[in-house]
């Protein structure tokens, strides 16, 4: 079943950005143990809307390990309305193509980050952006 | 960078005496069993001498064993055969929550035609308990299936002491005994089963083929109906090949049991003490003494079974695991489930199993290279003794 | 003394070719297909490549073909999945007199089942009629099988035309072509069935091995329940060896399929036109033109067909007969029967039939030898032209 | 399923007393074509009671030709009486066996001698020894 490509290996095995954001300006967490994945992110954002930092916690298959690892990456950089629109289907896309069994896995990543970003407006008392 | 196989309860490698045996079945001596000419006695009697050794590796009667296409096929044959057959004394089976899929799917099936199916609870170290299975027992039960060693978790139930149960009551007993051929004694007259399933891929021999006993007069339908194969009890033109294969590993198996039974106890219980010795937070799955000698299986705290698995293989190192993104489902193995994990820790597990050709190298090699991968995943892990996050759904 | 083998519609050697492509997976790439680590993926592409080969040789799409352990399981797996999935909308099979015993037997488990069973007659050629067909069908058929070419006298049934007739009516349709694979030109698509049978040995492949083609929407249950592979449908570890020897085979048996069959039937029509010009009082079964390239088979007045085979087996020659004593039934051949033949007549008969292997030389010595053959037993026998004796029992 | 005895083998290649008796004291006929099995049994019986000649025609498998050949072998120079005592288990014997399923082929040589024998005592008016 795990036919994965090389970058998925490659990023499963070199994940970047693993770790924590002690002070983050947004936490997202989406998963559950009983559904064998979880991912939580850290994101770093600085006052103009820009995503300075990024990095990921998951509990999971190689999948969901790797699309963290790859999303974090996507959107270290880019503006925070340009980070929440990242679809898993872009980091599939950047990892070569996953299982078909597996998609269900990605889309945690673009989630987790949704719900980091939430929470960043949240914190910022933004409630026009909240979801 | 050489491979370390410890997945030998999935499948193992046809052994090169199998081989041998085989390969003149392949483009020489062809022929069709069943037919009149010289070409078919030599098929015929590779048969029979194939039967006559999975016969004897099991105490049974040459007559009483039947060729299959797999494990599998012998499970599904078992349950329908002796369901549709015997409707008219009544449509209650007993079964375990921890069986093969072969036999759980094949329950399912069965309910659907108006089966009524009993699933047998185990404790936490996998054992049903007799008194469950008198409780269970109506007047309408015309069939009990009980594994004999569970594929996954490696325990051991209480065969003998089942069928002594069961056919007091005059029901037919049918036990799934893929795991237990080659690894533990095995006599089907002394254990008083009516039915037992194999599989030749569990023992070094090819995969495709397999063989179910059934004690004469056990009244059962054909699963493959058909030409007059198999003493008329399963169509097809034989397997030739594979049950030559097939008979060779079950000899060798036999011949081989003891030695190879220590074999794999001295490396399993190195691989256990030196797992459960080094890494924190781990537990041993299943029975601790009535366990098949080659199984270890682990739950690790706080992280997910595939990503150990892709772990090992990145350092030459096959297992499984049963998780659910490795089972082809979502939910986790329904064996951690039925001893009572939670879901979240099933999704951890890791099983190792120790075949034939494992060397205590291989397993220190292997013991000392999870140390480290555990380490490293656990730091990846939201979850951990600190902040762990019981079972509750999140956003998806 | 070189033997001949006339049986090739019983099963063939394996090719050469087939078996260099299986070797591997036997003692080196053994692993479980459905696994996680580096073993398995390397069977798993190989059964893929496989489906692929079986796909192509077929014109069906590789998602479409599931293996299977053969034929049988094949036709067993096409007709009790569609009937069981499908009973709610109704109960009534069509199928033809003529099918494989596969097929037959299965039906009359069927009807013990409660389905409701038409067999279609044929005409004295083998033949079914498109107005019998038609005038069987009723609002709660909800499977029609026909084979594509029988195995015993090799007519060959105009499957594009009754596919439309059944598929017309919204019907599942269902052709058993293991006879034709190999023999044929076959397109599932332009044929418009539904579901197909192949095995695997009869092209040259692996025994042990077939495949059921069931084209995408067919609602059908699993005959063997259990594990996940073959999307679902069919559990049980793959026969990986097995698997990749049927794909090759049937590579080998459609890039060859126009020079093959142009072989078979030069060969045949030889036999045929010796047999029928040197031997008095014999007829040709099955139908003259619509028949499989390589297949022959004969009536001879006043003898029995399996004293013929011992003879043609002295002398080196391997073939078959619808006999009953070489059926391991009391009856002789009911597809004999079928179109039309006496009982005492069907008893005489002899099937040859001609493979890739097969020479003209070969050919000419059969014949021969049979004429001597025939002439020898006739004159033991008590029965003649002055003297016929017609089927009445006598004393047992 | 036609894993037949050398014996068998052998006088099914090279049959005893093939044919017919044309001044026959006893005919016997069994089987039909329909299963399969016909046998015509002819015996030439002495004055003192002696079966002298026994010749059979043969519409059936190898055990059937093998049978009758070995069963006129048997009786010859038996007394009549010792000839209808024949059974099949001995014929079945004399051949080193038979498969299972081929053992109704041999039943039908010593019941076609038994009806042969049977043939005769009417033939004679010996209407005690009729069955
Ligand atoms: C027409 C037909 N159907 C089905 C089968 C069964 O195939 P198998 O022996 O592979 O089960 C055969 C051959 O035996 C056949 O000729
Ligand atoms: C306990 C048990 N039963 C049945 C099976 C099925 O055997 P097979 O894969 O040969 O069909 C297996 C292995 O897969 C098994 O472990």
């Amino acid at each position: 079943m795990m036919e994965y490509t090389d970058k998925v290996m490659h990023e499963f095995q070199n994940p970047k950005n693993v770790g924590e954001i002690p002070d983050a300006d947004g936490i997202g967490e989406v998963g559950s143990p009983a559904c064998g994945d979880i991912m939580r992110m850290y994101l770093k954002i600085s006052d103009d809307g820009i995503v300075e930092d990024a990095k990921f916690k998951t509990f999971g298959c190689g999948a969901a390990i790797a699309t963290s690892s790859k999303a974090t990456e996507m959107i270290k950089g880019r503006t925070v309305e340009e980070a929440a629109k990242l679809t898993n289907s872009e980091v599939v896309e950047e990892l070569d193509g996953l299982p078909t069994e597996k998609i269900h896995c990605s889309v945690l990543a673009a989630q987790a980050i949704g719900a980091a970003i939430e929470d960043y407006h949240k914190r910022k008392g933004d409630h026009s952006k909240q979801q | 960078m050489k491979r370390i196989y410890l997945d030998n309860a999935a499948t193992t490698p046809v052994d090169e005496r199998v081989l041998k045996e085989m390969l003149p079945y392949f483009c020489e001596k062809f022929g069709n069993p069943s037919a009149v000419y010289t070409e078919a006695h030599e098929a015929k009697f590779a048969i029979e001498a194939a039967r006559l050794q999975v016969a004897k590796a099991i105490n049974a009667d040459p007559k009483d064993v039947y060729f299959t296409s797999g494990g599998s096929e012998s499970d599904n044959w078992a349950l329908k055969g002796v369901a549709f057959k015997n409707r008219a004394k009544g449509n209650h089976i007993i079964t375990t929550a921890i069986e093969h899929h072969a036999i759980l799917h094949t329950c399912e099936f069965l309910e659907k035609e108006g089966f009524d199916i009993t699933y047998l609870p185990v404790d936490d170290q996998g054992l049903i308990s007799l008194d469950d299975l008198k409780a269970a027992i109506r007047d309408d039960t015309i069939l009990v299936s009980v594994m004999f060693a569970n594929n996954e978790i490696g325990t051991i139930e209480p065969i003998e002491a089942i069928a002594n149960v069961v056919k007091e009551k005059g029901i037919i007993f049918h036990s799934d005994a893929v795991q237990a051929l080659g690894n533990i004694p095995i006599d089907v007259k002394k254990l008083n089963v009516d039915m037992m399933s194999f599989s030749s891929h569990k023992i070094y021999g090819p995969k495709g083929v397999g063989a179910l006993y059934i004690r004469k007069g056990v009244p059962i339908e054909p699963l493959i109906h058909g030409g007059a194969q198999e003493r008329r009890r399963r169509a097809s033109t034989e397997n030739v090949a594979g049950i030559v294969g097939f008979g060779k590993a079950a000899e060798i198996a036999s011949e081989e049991l003891e030695d190879n039974m220590a074999h794999l106890k001295a490396l399993r219980d190195a691989l256990i003490k030196g797992v459960l010795g080094k890494i924190p937070q781990v537990r041993l799955n299943g029975h601790p003494v009535k366990r098949l000698p080659g199984n270890a299986n682990f739950c690790f705290d706080y992280i997910e079974g595939e990503s150990i698995l892709l772990s090992l293989d990145l350092i030459g190192v096959a297992g499984s695991s049963g998780s659910a993104c490795t089972s082809g489902s979502l939910d986790p193995s329904h064996v951690l489930l039925a001893i009572g994990l939670p879901a979240g820790v099933a999704h951890g597990s890791l099983r190792l199993t120790i075949g034939r050709h494992t060397t205590m190298d291989e397993i220190h090699y292997v013991v000392d290279n999870l140390v480290e991968i555990i380490e490293r995943l656990r730091k990846m892990s939201p979850i951990d003794a600190q902040s762990p996050i019981d079972d509750a759904v999140y956003h998806h």
